[in-house]
């Protein structure tokens, strides 16, 4: 064992045990999973990823290249950076980390906050700025990504610092968004923390120094040898040499002595001593290799290069960074708004130091010399690169992948710069860092994620009514993020059995359907009429009170966006109704016009989508339950003809009846406030129950209106299409504007030839085409042959007792009584170009 | 990013929409326009690399356009004459 | 009178799960629906004196011109959602006597007045933990300092958009969210109570 | 273990630039190299600068997520597409490089009726033009690629998906090094470090440009520059109707095998692959502002990630080691503008949007053709500026919903 018999601020009364590769050992509270091992004389931890040398622990922070493991199913952790917890059960990595399918079982939590000073870093400098900022009142949030401040006084922090450890900032986003990581046992919280001024206080990387066979287990970098002697109270070693070429190493050597580790040498670059190749067995150092040839054993070997200030947050930000030839480092130049970066991080050092970049070894290889450990990437690999011709720093990085690991090149990054500068002859100023980028330490997918994850991955929207159709077996279906009934399948049917039944029940007798989830968009003032008038394609200026019509809107490309009916409700008052995936675009839509373009026309638009539950009773026999349930109204055809708004109420249900068809059936729309929808639905369903009421979905709702030839925004339209192209010239006002209308004066837009909607029937009546299927006019189409269009829609008719399809044609409306090809299941269909209308031309059922 | 909604002060730009470029005027009279200046009305839109006069619109909060001077290089907010106006 | 079994709010199945939420965090989350308010949307030009005189006496006070906040006497409130625009909130059964006094208040002039009493249901989030709880999903700064008493902002709970109001200086949030989000609000809520320490 | 990559011993000269060249491209991304390359092996036109503010192949090349697929809808887009497709099945073997090109297939999942249609009427118009590609059910799309969750319990069940077997996926660096080397070798002077500040011009004829190392003469002139391309239009005087955005991506660390092929949602926004040496590649959405600062905001990637777990449970602890973003131009359409400009000898080449790899030998061997012969290539003379007065636009928003 190894470690000290006394020192640290480990709790040596707390033992705990742990499993490394499958083996048993203990450690006390306070380790890391990297203190510990090394307590427990483990030098090797990993393997690399290239060449699969052994690797040991080699920092004692985020900075690890070398010591990564999988714990459980989390993968790539650093040894380092892992408190040890009784059980934890580690393996050693390969340079990759491993993929479990164990279900996620740990908690990601999310939190936004808010503070005037954010501090990240609790060294002395980040302590005394949190204490400064306190004193004003501000709320100050300081983090560090320790599981406690390194300061003796912690305790002295006033109570408006709010301390967060174990937590790392790893972003720093405009206007200062600082994103950080808490680790909270197996699972963590994002903060999305908003701080007024952001101090960065993010101390510094030590460096390694580049020489051959600098990688073995047993050679670390001197700072963190310090630190697993003095916190951690371990002996990393029993014979240590020192290999440094600044004076920051000074004390390292009294701190080994003092721990009874022997101070074999120490080499200093400064007095031209250098360490020129190390030896070494399967289980790490053995001894070094002085420049004179001479050996030194040890199993210990301390290296510093110098340091490097941890601006990565600060270079994310968009900082510049300048070369400073006294520290031989990149620091701070400029000012970023309302960020300072103070201590080490801002290059506030006292110490002497002469850059080495490169120590040559003895027979002219390099390919020893490793400049990356994680990426196991050496001199060699980035001579390679200059000799083939790339100077810029980025290359080199893409070229050998050096700082591309799961370290963020902490280690390497500014190593590769020096040796840049060194092989180009470069200097080092000139060769310029690569850009950081976030996040600075890795960060799991599951933390992003939070808890967006199963049910609350996105909102499930829910009508009223939807508590009914669950406990009578619907099938959903998602339309956008609502939840609709896609069929209701009566004991064992399928789904074609289902819509069947559903579809002839609404034409041969009564059906109702849950339509809540249609857009609402309440339109009041004096220039309704004008608003409307422009921003769909048809005039509404004839529309008397009381009515409801049809209307289809463009976008300024003349392409047609959404549909539905606008209601005229009353005097300067109106309610535009859209499709369900269209409610929020279009709404959005008006109000830029409105406030941007028309902000004269006196109009006001408010969301009602969700004040209103909505119920389509549908079919010959819908009348009959309307006057069950409406006594009052009179509902003869010509009392409350096609597209009249009645008002009225059912059993203290205050109700809104419009006469509307998206069927072509007879049908009224029954509008109540949410509140009262599931009353009414199943008022609607008590009053049809004698005459067989049957609920029906979104599939039997798209075959009745296919037959009817009426189309759907998003499936017969793909923002290509403009209404003449879809028959609908009559929809389009010759009289008045309205958005997108000069577009479709445009060469390619009133082109007589453009893709054009037409019905087809397959010739063999049992044959469904494909939705979305191509068309073509040759039957023996399947290799590279012209297409004409594709199939929009397409259905098993029970009412046309056969198949039948919508269509986007070019020069549709020239092919009617045509034959077309399409293939199906590598056979080919042959269908008759007809037009779109397949049920009742004539109206007389909607009208009835 | 954080948004300055004239209205409701800063908030995260995901209670937002971006509006594209401002100040772009609809044509006065469009059937006049010829196919190539209606084009340029639909499609053309000015993409400056530094400072942008953008509209956004507070879709999650108080549902009003208005306009913003922003860097698109920075991402700083800058003023712009109509700062707030809808256009 | 309105019957109430033929009303049902968005969260009706939800109030079991609530109280057990109460009871598992020892009181320091309480979360309560409080269904079938009556809520009018008006919008009305507020640079226009008279009627804002008009709309004053009609309604017993006067509609907060600062934005993000809210005005009330007794359980009368209304809560500023844009230049010209306010939610006016009302005790259950109130929307016909609301709306009448909205009316007088225009007395013909522009203006807009729309019933969206069941657009949203309102959550009532308090205890100690309240705050903590909506910072887990709501962007904005809801410290006291800069969330007083009476503020109220429209903004979002993860992907819902939502108005949260702070009604005097009691540690209770108001939370209105649209009825079809109502579900994936309270899921979203009771996730996070579990989760938070 | 794997061994590095076998890099070819010589790249490229770092040559000063001359006074004057017969083609100068300006933007050395993989299609200013590409183009370079073509109009040399091509069209024999060797006295080529291309022209590089920064480090070559430094821009949306080196950001991009290596994605290669020609399973695009329209008939125009398919046409150029599959053309580059085809030159990727021989670059590596051409250009005597392994571009590490993988045709491990391009997998896209279907959540929604919509998306099935969508999915359909692809794969119907790909076939019918000659492009590989499959309708595969919800059994088939788990076996093919057994780690994604295909249970009926997340939010947005997948209902099938679309499989192009010949996609894939190529190392984005070796691509364009590998046409920079060969373009090096054919004489083209590749100069790097040198900003392009304005095109001289006599009359409407573009004549050279001015660059921060003194002005360089050209008989002809195109510009490749990607995210900057409205900046070096209104520098040479005229407009395009293009915004640029910035694309987000991120990669995790090195890990085992774990995905075998591409995988693409545009319900749940996800794009991702596993490159050769382990790394997950996953592309974010675009975020809607205009930007050239080349990152966007972080909710992109949370969302991101989010879709990511709730597709593949497996993902949860990886971890994202490194996001960035490109800045992607596009175009209204979400097609190319790859022509001539209202200037004469001036040509331009960009709006790829999410495109740009996959499109990197087709376009700047149709971009060669166009600069050699001062007219359009078949494939790309509807790709014109043109179409935004006629309306004739290539409208691929539906295929672009989700960046890639």
């Amino acid at each position: 064992m190894s470690r000290l018999p006394e020192g640290g601020r480990i709790d040596r009364s707390r033992p705990i045990r742990f499993t490394f590769n499958g083996h048993p050992y203990q450690g006390f509270a306070g380790d890391t999973l990297a203190s510990a091992l090394l307590a427990n004389d483990i030098r090797v931890v990993a393997r690399s990823v290239t060449y699969g040398r052994p690797r040991g622990v080699f920092s004692a922070g985020s900075e690890e290249p070398n010591a990564l493991v999988q714990v459980g199913s989390e993968t790539m952790l650093r040894a380092t950076q892992l408190e040890l917890v009784e059980g934890l059960a580690a393996t050693g990595l390969n340079g990759r980390g491993r993929l479990t399918s164990d279900p996620e079982t740990a908690r990601f939590d999310k939190i936004y906050a808010h503070c005037e000073v954010l501090v990240v870093g609790g060294g002395p400098p980040g302590r005394s700025a949190a204490q400064s900022a306190a004193r004003t009142g501000d709320r100050v949030i300081l983090l560090d990504e320790q599981p406690l401040l390194n300061s003796e006084d912690s305790d002295g922090l006033p109570p408006n610092v709010r301390v967060l450890l174990r937590t790392t900032a790893f972003g720093l986003y405009d206007q200062n968004l600082v994103l950080a990581a808490e680790r909270r046992g197996d699972g963590g919280c994002l903060w999305q923390i908003r701080a007024r001024q952001v101090v960065l206080a993010t101390g510094a990387h030590e460096r390694p120094l580049v020489f051959a066979n600098n990688d073995r287990p047993g050679i670390m970098l001197a700072g963190a040898v310090r630190t697993y002697l003095n916190r951690y109270g371990v002996a990393p070693g029993t014979r240590a040499v020192v290999f440094t070429n600044n004076d920051t190493t000074t004390p390292l050597a009294n701190a080994l002595g003092s721990a009874g580790i022997t101070v074999a040498a120490i080499i200093d670059f400064r007095q031209d001593q250098a360490i020129v190749d190390t030896d070494g067995d399967d289980d790490g150092l053995r001894a070094i290799r002085l420049a004179g040839g001479d050996q030194v054993e040890c199993d210990l070997l301390c290296v510093s290069g110098g340091f490097n200030p941890a601006d990565h947050l600060y270079s994310q930000a968009q900082g510049k960074l300048r070369y400073d030839e006294q520290f031989a480092c990149f620091r701070p130049h400029g000012t970023l708004p309302n960020v300072t970066v103070v201590g080490a991080a801002n290059g506030d050092f006292d110490f002497a130091i002469q850059p080495c970049w490169l120590v040559p070894g003895t027979n002219g290889d390099w390919s020893t010399h490793f400049v990356d450990l994680e990426r196991d990437v050496t001199v060699a690999d980035m001579q390679h690169a200059v000799n083939a011709g790339m100077r810029s720093v980025e290359h080199v990085k893409r070229f050998t992948t050096i700082g591309t690991g799961s370290d963020q090149g902490k280690t390497s990054g500014i190593n590769e710069v020096g040796l840049v500068g060194t092989l180009t002859g470069q200097p080092i100023g000139g060769v310029g860092t690569t850009t950081y980028r976030p996040p600075y330490v890795p960060v799991s997918f599951a933390l992003m994620a939070g808890r967006n994850r199963g049910e609350l991955f996105d909102p499930i929207r829910l009508t009223s009514i939807h508590p009914w159709h669950v406990a009578h077996g619907a099938v959903f279906e998602n339309v956008g993020q609502w939840k609709r009934p896609w069929y209701f399948p009566r004991h064992d049917e399928d789904m074609e059995a289902a819509v069947l039944r559903e579809c002839r029940a609404a034409r041969e007798n009564v059906a109702v359907m849950d339509v809540s989830t249609l857009g609402k968009i309440d339109i009041r003032g004096p220039d309704a009429v004008a608003f409307v008038n422009r921003i769909y394609t048809n005039a509404f200026d004839t529309l008397k009170v009381g009515f409801g019509r049809y209307g289809l809107m463009c976008k300024a490309d003349g392409m047609v966006f959404d549909d539905g009916v606008v209601m005229h409700l009353g005097p300067d008052h109106w309610l535009a109704t859209t499709t369900t995936g269209g409610a929020a675009a279009v709404l959005d839509w008006m109000e830029e016009w409105l406030q941007t373009e028309w902000p004269e026309l006196r109009v006001r638009l408010t969301s009602v989508t969700d004040h209103w539950s909505a119920v389509a009773v549908v079919g010959p026999q819908s009348r009959d339950v309307v006057r069950t349930l409406f006594p009052a109204i009179a509902a003869d055809a010509q009392s409350f003809p096609f597209l009249a708004i009645r008002e009225g109420e059912t059993g203290g249900i205050p109700v809104r009846l419009h006469r509307i068809t998206f069927s072509g059936e007879l049908a009224y729309e029954l509008w109540t406030p949410n509140w009262y929808g599931l009353a009414l639905w199943e008022a609607v369903m008590a009053a049809g129950q004698p005459l067989g009421i049957t609920p029906y979905g979104t599939e039997a709702m798209h075959v009745l209106r296919a037959e009817k030839g009426y189309i759907i925004c998003g499936q017969e339209t793909d923002g290509t299409v403009t209404p003449q192209d879809l028959g609908m010239s009559w929809i389009v006002s010759k009289k008045k504007p309205f958005v997108g209308q000069r577009s479709h004066r445009r060469s390619d837009t009133a082109r007589p030839d453009r893709k054009q909607l037409v019905g087809l029937l397959p010739v063999d009546s049992e044959e469904l085409l494909p939705e979305g299927a191509q068309v073509v006019l040759e039957e023996n189409g399947s290799g590279a042959v012209r297409m004409i269009g594709h199939v929009t829609s397409s259905y098993r008719s029970a009412a046309l007792g056969r198949t039948f399809a919508l269509a986007m044609l070019q020069s549709g409306r020239e092919r009617l009584g045509t034959t077309v090809y399409a293939a199906l299941n590598g056979h080919i269909v042959s269908a008759t170009v007809t037009e779109p209308i397949f049920y009742d031309k004539e109206n007389i059922r909607r009208d009835s | 990013m954080l948004i300055p909604c004239p209205w409701c002060g800063d908030r995260e730009d995901i209670e937002f929409k971006y509006g594209g470029a401002a100040q772009i005027a609809y044509p006065t009279n469009p059937d006049s326009a010829d196919d190539a200046a209606w084009a340029r009305y639909v499609f053309f839109r000015p993409n400056p690399k530094g400072k942008m006069a953008e509209r956004w619109v507070h879709s999650a909060g108080c549902r009003r356009w208005f306009n913003l001077g922003r860097d698109t290089v920075t991402h700083e907010i800058t003023s712009i004459p109509d700062m707030g106006q809808r256009r | 009178m309105i019957a109430e079994a033929i009303r049902r709010s968005a969260l009706a199945d939800y109030a079991e799960r609530f109280t057990t939420l109460y009871e598992t965090t020892g009181g320091s989350i309480s979360i309560r629906e409080l269904p079938f308010l009556a809520q009018l949307n008006l919008r009305v030009d507020a640079g226009d004196a008279a009627v804002m005189r008009q709309l004053t006496d009609s309604l017993g006070f006067s509609l907060p011109l600062t934005p993000n906040t809210a005005a009330h006497a007794g359980d009368r409130r209304a809560l500023w959602l844009g230049p010209d625009e306010w939610l006016i909130v009302d005790p259950d059964d109130q929307a016909t006597s609301l709306e009448q006094a909205l009316r007088d208040g225009l007395a013909g002039v522009f203006g807009s007045i729309v019933d969206v009493s069941a657009n949203r249901t309102v959550l009532e989030i308090r205890g100690a933990r309240a705050r903590d709880l909506l910072a887990h999903g709501v962007p904005i700064d809801l410290d006291p300092r800069s969330f007083r008493a009476n503020q109220c902002a429209q903004t979002l709970l993860a992907k819902a958009q939502v108005i949260i109001e702070r009604r005097g200086d009691e540690a209770a949030f108001h939370l209105y969210v649209r009825s079809s989000f109502a579900g994936y609000a309270a899921e979203w809520l009771l996730d996070a109570a579990a989760t938070d320490r | 273990m794997a061994e590095p990559h076998q890099h070819p011993e010589h790249l490229w000269r770092n040559p000063e630039p001359k006074r004057a060249y017969d083609v100068v491209i300006v933007g050395a991304g993989g299609h200013g190299l590409a183009t370079a390359y073509y109009l040399a092996k091509n069209h024999g036109i060797t006295n080529v600068a291309v022209l590089e503010r920064g480090w070559l192949a430094g821009g949306n090349v080196a950001r991009n997520t290596t994605v290669i697929r020609s399973n695009y809808l329209w008939d125009e887009s398919a046409a150029i597409y599959e053309h580059s497709l085809k030159l990727w099945e021989g670059l590596s073997e051409e250009l005597d490089y392994d571009i590490l090109f993988s045709q491990r297939g391009v997998l896209n999942l279907v959540h929604s009726l919509g998306d099935m249609r969508e999915g359909r009427r692809r794969v119907s118009a790909n076939r019918l033009n000659g492009i590989d590609a499959e309708w595969l059910t919800t059994e088939e799309v788990k076996a093919f690629c057994p780690i994604v969750n295909t249970s009926p319990d997340v939010r947005y069940p997948v209902m099938g998906g679309t499989l192009q077997r010949r996609g894939g996926i190529a190392k984005h660096d070796y691509v364009a090094w590998a046409f920079a080397r060969k373009a090096d070798e054919m004489g083209v002077d590749l100069i790097q470090n040198c900003e392009v500040t304005g095109f001289d011009r006599e009359g409407n004829r573009v004549v050279g440009v001015q660059t921060n190392r003194g002005p360089i003469a050209a008989g002809r002139v195109g510009i490749c520059a990607a995210g900057h391309s409205t900046v070096l239009a209104s520098m040479a005087g005229f407009d395009l109707p293009i915004q640029s955005h910035p694309l987000q991506a991120l990669v995790s660390e090195l890990l085992e095998p774990v995905l075998n092929c591409v995988v693409m949602s545009n319900a749940v926004h996800v794009y991702v692959s596993q490159a050769h040496k382990g790394e997950l590649v996953m592309g974010a959405g675009i975020d809607p502002y205009n930007s050239y600062a080349q990152r966007g905001s972080p909710h992109v990637i949370e969302y991101q990630l989010a879709a990511a777990v709730e597709l593949f449970p497996i993902f949860s602890r990886a971890h994202v080691v490194r996001t960035w973003a490109g800045i992607v131009d596009v175009a209204p359409d979400a097609s190319p503008i790859l022509g001539l400009t209202p200037i004469e000898n001036l040509f331009i080449n960009c709006g790829w949007g999410t495109g740009g790899f996959k499109a990197t030998p087709g376009a700047g061997f149709v971009y060669a053709h166009t600069i050699a012969h001062g007219q359009p290539h078949a494939l790309n003379a509807p790709f014109a500026l043109e179409r935004f007065v006629t309306g004739a636009l290539i409208d691929e928003h539906g295929a672009a919903a989700v960046a890639h």
